[in-house]
């Protein structure tokens, strides 16, 4: 579909977003104008992973969407033509206020990161961020990574799996943090605040076919969201209850990640070698190309 | 030994009349053949006996229990032979299988078996599908089932249509030698009169609908029976010539 | 006819037909340039060196393990279950919505439910393979098992063959026309079931292997590992129908029959 | 008649009341954690509140018209095709390799494809709803049609009967009972990729529902809405069987049903 | 008309020779009769005829045209009438379908399709469905789809198999009636020699297998027929002896 003028002269922009906590602030900060004051008419269509947003990017259904560090680093490796326009979410920074983190059993005998090492750990998706990080922190506190065994396990399947035994450890992001350390579980490693600094985590992006200066304006409306999701959490917390089924009670409690309109290159850099080393990433991969 | 009484059967759904009041009784070790007009139920109250049709009042007793559904040891041939043998088993496995199901041994099975075939005179063919046979080859199969089973009620319905005049008499003096050597009670129906006159102790004759038995026929016919000299009997012309007349007068009903 | 001439036209009706499609494949990925259609020449050489390698072994036979035994489940089920629903009315009346309750139920969203009651180890993806081939074997089943023809089963009334015996003689027999015809949907229905339950919770198998692929843009391999799916299914069915041959010849040469 | 219809419905409530005690109980006494599976009370709750609101049918709305347009274009293609296929002498052999080679494609599989040709619109949907439910109607149609009995073909045959009405007198009515099972197979397959694909591509409907209160958390309203997806199968089957009963009056099975 | 010559049919599979060399001729608007014993190829002969059935070897003509496929305006009447009806049409569809196919008026086929029934004595069960008919009834329904076709070849294969003896003489009548006023040319299989011998101008008698054309009979009976007069007459008993000796034989070459 191309980015025709609308009726009021606005561009008509379809957005891949996944409707997850991360990204509040779009919603946020079209529900406040900020997209309208650019001149932007945006749809928000809700994708199921970073694969389907930058399928969706690539094949011209979307002109800007959502996603992980990692997924948009095997993308351009697979030579795909993919450009970052802004921040998307990034972490805290701060262990047990964050918004992801691998969580054990009350009564396990994994106590610290070290202990994971031949394990078997949950993440949502093999080969990407989840188990990267997780290798980090590991690897940080002295044990082998090798070891651990990654299974695939959806986030909102995961605290079963763990309460019944399947797996020893699992990798969630909120809401399901905060439900499942309410109901006793506990944190062994903040994956995304302690293995590497200021972690960017996500990303919006667009392909090379989008009009610069639609980019330009989509930028500006997207970093004003940002940075007012950044300042107004609890509206974020309010426009989450819109797109969403998360519980009122939950939504209050949830940790919410840091929306800066910064990104970290070095923190992507970081991932990007770390990927490598864990075979992830087939080659080297410059960041640059990424993020121009 | 079977015991009719009041029956009547109405189909639901065309609610068709197929039997008004049908009573009769054959004794044991008897032989009854049943005629009427096409149509006129004789089908209908051969399922009745057999227990695979409810009817729709009156009861059905055979060696004095009630029917509800097939007796034991009671054996029909099916009108519709084509339909009633297993498309999926050879002629011998069909003919076997009520037998292993009886849980007879082998080798007096496979006796009865081969002695049932070779006479309705299909021994070479036993190994074909029905499939593969002409149409009075699958009625004979049938029938060669019937016989191997050793019943002691043997319920036939219009067995012969299918087969040529001469292969009729040779399996028409099959079933007389058999009921006469295992004492079988036989219900035959048949729409053939000579036939009827020829095999039977006894004749029944179905009006046309609303069928009730119209005449109840003894065959005073001497109990030796034989193709040329019996069917030449002087008697024998009067019992045929009345049931024809009868017959007339059951259509003329309608 | 004579042999070379007849293994002729053997190759062309079994080849024939695909090799019209790679040709279309190939002027359209070449017109299109499309990355998600990368051209044939690729995705063999990506089939090479994907598949004939360990992977046959780490993803392709622990797969056909899971499918076979989930298969394996499906049909003692669903035949057990279509016979005895065949057979009774009222059974077939109480047990009709529950059956049909399940069967509208999407195997992503029973993934979940089947987790939490077998965990997420093979039996889990054998259960998740069984839930979807089910379906088509017990419906056929169902419905063969209905229709079978009046006067034969009164002959086995007549003639007391009862029980074991006449499941064995003439219900299996007498539906397995519909039974077969449920046996194959089921086959393809369990590959792509196969797929589904390696997106969860697995690290291995084929179907897993092919996500992999896909998320991560490998476009060539991925296309690869569907044209491996398609073989699959058309080595299954050319054996399945070997067998069908041997369980319906009778079919065959009594009805007008070209199955 | 009346009697038989009513019966019927008692077996079947009955059948579903006792899966709804089964649920209840395996959730209240035992081997399921109550967070993870809910008792069928707190569903049916659930279910109710949903019910209560605009967005559910809308949802719901959505699914049903790409199921239903998707399923009826598979049916009509797979249905010509089978017909088609199964009556010309070569053409079974011909397409033999390619029917059984793309058949067990997953729909899921060809999602890239899907969203690359349609985006996230009704489009895609329909791609995978239409691919999946196809080869279901198509292999009964072929099973159907190889099932014509041998005297009928000829008495067709020998009486003229152009190959058009031997289709439509002989063909297809002995085909039905195989159509009408492969189109409660479809339905159902249909379904199931509507909602799929709801889920996967992100296209509006009740399996996009389905999709947010799963990664919410909110394991309750998931499993009221994938109650609701059950119940809307059981209704398309009362459907079918009623299409069928009028279809299929002459049929064995059905005729064998009427009271006697 | 109707061109038989050095016909062979070999079943493959069971590698059954149905027929080894028939040779015969039928002129237009003649009624011939074909016996034979059971099993020895009367269908196998009457589908290679009606384009069924590619024959082995030989070849048949029909109208001077060889026969590959059903040739048009020809209507055969099959020996498994159960099957040869739609179970899924009432009687009167099952009647009206080819004549639908010929593309006549509704006002004309309306008044063929209830003139045949009435013929067959079945115009009260017009509507009902095959299924819910007798044996018998089924197979006239099958005659009266036949006769309203307005053939110029009718093949008949035992097409009184089913009926009872009065309704059988009603129907040969019929055939008759319907031969004479039309012109129509028949091949008529029973297995029946007087039935043979009543309806035919010629009897083909085909022996046992292998199958040849024994004897080619012309009855030299008056044209016109009457149920009472013509069987009385001493040629015609003569002629059944005949017939009766060869078909012994031809059993007893088997
Ligand atoms: N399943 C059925 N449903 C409705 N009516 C039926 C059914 N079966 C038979 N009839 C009707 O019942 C009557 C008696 O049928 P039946 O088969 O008993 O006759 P029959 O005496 O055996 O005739 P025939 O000598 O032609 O075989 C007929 O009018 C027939 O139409
Ligand atoms: N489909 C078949 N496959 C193999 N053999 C067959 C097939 N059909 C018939 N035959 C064999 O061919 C021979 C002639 O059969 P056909 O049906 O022509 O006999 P018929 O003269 O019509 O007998 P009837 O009077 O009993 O109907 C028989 O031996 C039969 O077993
Ligand atoms: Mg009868
Ligand atoms: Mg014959």
């Amino acid at each position: 579909s191309e980015e025709e003028p609308a009726a009021g002269g606005k561009d008509k922009v379809n957005a891949g977003v996944i409707a997850i906590v991360d990204t509040a602030p779009i919603h946020l900060g079209k529900a406040k104008g900020f997209f309208d004051k650019q001149n932007i008419d945006l749809t928000i269509t809700p994708v199921q992973g970073g694969a389907a947003s930058i399928s969706g990017a690539v094949s011209g259904q979307f002109q800007f969407a959502f996603a992980n560090t990692t997924s948009l680093l095997t993308a351009v490796e697979q030579g795909l033509d993919v450009k970052v326009v802004t921040n998307g979410v990034a972490s805290t920074g701060v262990p047990g206020k964050d918004f992801s983190a691998v969580l054990v059993k009350p009564d396990s005998p994994v106590k610290t990161a070290k202990d994971l090492a031949g394990k078997k750990v949950s993440v949502n998706q093999l080969k990407n961020i989840g188990d990267t990080t997780i290798r980090a922190a590991v690897r940080d506190a002295g044990g082998d990574p090798d070891g651990i065994e990654f299974v695939e396990l959806a986030f909102p399947d995961a605290p079963a799996a763990l309460e019944n035994g399947q797996v020893d450890a699992i990798w969630v992001v909120e809401p399901f943090v905060s439900q499942a350390l309410s109901r006793g579980a506990r944190p062994v490693t903040w994956n995304f605040a302690e293995p590497v600094e200021d972690l960017t985590v996500a990303m919006y992006f667009t392909t090379g076919k989008t009009d610069p200066d639609l980019v330009k304006r989509f930028t500006a409306a997207m970093n004003e969201s940002l940075t007012y999701a950044q300042e107004h959490p609890e509206e974020a917390r309010e426009a989450l209850k819109t797109y969403t089924k998360i519980a009122p009670e939950v939504i209050a409690e949830i940790y919410l990640p840091k929306w800066g309109t910064e990104i970290n290159e070095e923190s992507v850099q970081e991932i990007a070698d770390l990927a490598q080393g864990d075979g992830v990433l087939k080659g080297e991969v410059d960041v640059n190309t990424l993020i121009p | 030994m079977l015991e009719v009484s009041g029956l009547r059967k109405v189909y639901e759904g065309r609610r068709v009349e197929a039997l008004r009041e049908v009573t009769f009784q054959v004794d044991a070790g008897e032989l009854v053949c049943v005629i009427g007009p096409s149509g006129c139920g004789k089908t209908t109250l051969l399922r009745c006996v057999a227990g695979l049709l409810p009817p729709t009042a009156g009861s059905v007793k055979v060696a004095g229990a009630a029917v509800t559904g097939p007796p034991p040891r009671m054996a029909v041939v099916f009108q519709e032979y084509g339909r009633s043998l297993f498309p999926w088993m050879t002629v011998r496995q069909n003919v076997e299988l009520p037998l292993k199901e009886k849980r007879m041994p082998a080798g007096r099975r496979g006796e009865l078996v081969a002695g049932s075939l070779a006479a309705v005179g299909l021994a070479d063919v036993a190994d074909a599908h029905p499939w593969q046979l002409s149409g009075g080859m699958q009625q004979r199969v049938a029938i060669a089932r019937a016989v191997a089973y050793e019943p002691q009620v043997l319920l036939m319905d219009e067995p012969f249509a299918a087969v040529d005049a001469q292969t009729r008499a040779d399996l028409e003096d099959l079933v007389l030698a058999l009921w006469r050597d295992t004492g079988v009670t036989t219900l035959f129906v048949t729409h053939d009169i000579d036939e009827a006159v020829y095999l039977g102790q006894r004749v029944i004759v179905l009006s046309g609908s609303p069928t009730v038995v119209m005449e109840d026929l003894k065959i005073d016919l001497p109990p030796e029976r034989d193709q040329l000299t019996t069917r030449s009997l002087p008697r024998f012309a009067d019992l045929r010539g009345h049931l024809y007349a009868q017959i007339q007068r059951a259509r003329g009903d309608r | 006819m004579n042999g070379t001439g007849r293994a002729v036209t053997r190759v062309l009706t079994v080849a024939g037909v695909p090799a019209l499609l790679v040709i279309v494949w190939q002027l359209y990925s070449a017109a299109s340039q499309n990355f998600y259609v990368p051209a044939p020449g690729r995705v063999a050489q990506a089939f090479a060196e994907t598949w004939f390698s360990e992977r046959i072994l780490d993803d392709v036979l622990p797969s056909l393990a899971r499918l076979l035994a989930g298969y394996a489940l499906a049909v003692a089920a669903g035949v057990g279950a279509g016979v005895a629903i065949g057979l009774s009315p009222r059974l077939r009346a109480a047990a009709e919505p529950v059956l049909e309750f399940f069967r509208a139920i999407p195997p992503p969203v029973l993934v979940p439910l089947i987790m939490l009651l077998a965990g997420i180890g093979d039996g889990m993806k054998v259960l998740v393979i069984a839930s979807g081939c089910v379906w088509p074997i017990l419906l056929n089943t169902v419905e063969g098992v209905r229709a079978l023809d009046e006067v034969l089963s009164d002959t086995c009334r007549m003639y007391g063959v009862r029980g074991l015996s006449r499941l064995r003689h003439l219900v299996l027999r007498g539906a397995s026309p519909q039974i077969m015809a449920g046996l194959r949907q089921a086959l393809s229905i369990g590959i792509i079931l196969m797929v589904i339950s390696e997106m969860f919770a697995s690290s291995s198998g084929l179907g897993f292997t092919i996500v992999l692929f896909q998320r991560g843009f490998q476009i060539a391999e991925m296309w690869s590992g569907i044209l491996l799916l398609g073989l699959l299914g058309y080595v299954l069915a050319l054996l399945f129908r070997r067998l069908e041959r041997r369980v319906l010849s009778w079919h065959s040469g009594r009805g007008v029959g070209r199955a | 008649m009346r009697r038989g219809i009513g019966s019927r419905i008692g077996y079947g409530a009955a059948g579903l009341g006792g899966l709804l005690v089964v649920m209840e109980a395996a959730s209240r006494l035992g081997p399921v954690d109550e967070r993870f599976l809910p008792p069928a009370s707190e569903i049916l709750g659930a279910l109710a509140a949903e019910l209560a609101t605009a967005e559910l049918w809308i949802a719901l709305g959505e699914t049903m018209w790409g199921w239903a347009l998707g399923l009826a274009i598979a049916f009509c293609a797979a249905v010509a095709a089978g017909m088609v296929i199964g009556s010309v002498p070569g053409l079974r052999a011909a397409t033999h390799s390619t029917v059984e080679f793309l058949r067990p494609i997953p729909s899921v599989a060809l999602i890239p494809l899907a969203t690359l040709l349609f985006g996230a619109s009704l489009g895609s949907t329909l791609l995978l709803v239409v691919y999946a439910a196809f080869w279901q109607v198509l292999i009964q149609v072929l099973y159907g049609v190889a099932d014509v009995d041998a005297v009928a073909h000829d008495t067709a045959r020998s009486y003229g009967l152009s190959a058009w009405s031997r289709i439509r007198h002989l063909v297809w009515p002995t085909a039905l009972p195989y159509v009408m099972t492969g189109l409660r197979l479809a339905a159902a397959v249909a379904f199931i990729l509507a909602i799929t694909a709801e889920l996967v591509i992100g296209s509006p409907g009740l399996g996009l529902s389905i999709q947010a209160a799963q990664s919410a958390g909110a394991v309750t309203t998931m499993y009221a809405l994938v109650v609701l997806a059950g119940l809307v199968g059981v209704a398309v089957n009362v459907g079918v069987r009623a299409l069928e009963r009028r279809v299929l009056a002459w049929h064995p099975s059905v005729r064998g049903e009427a009271p006697v």
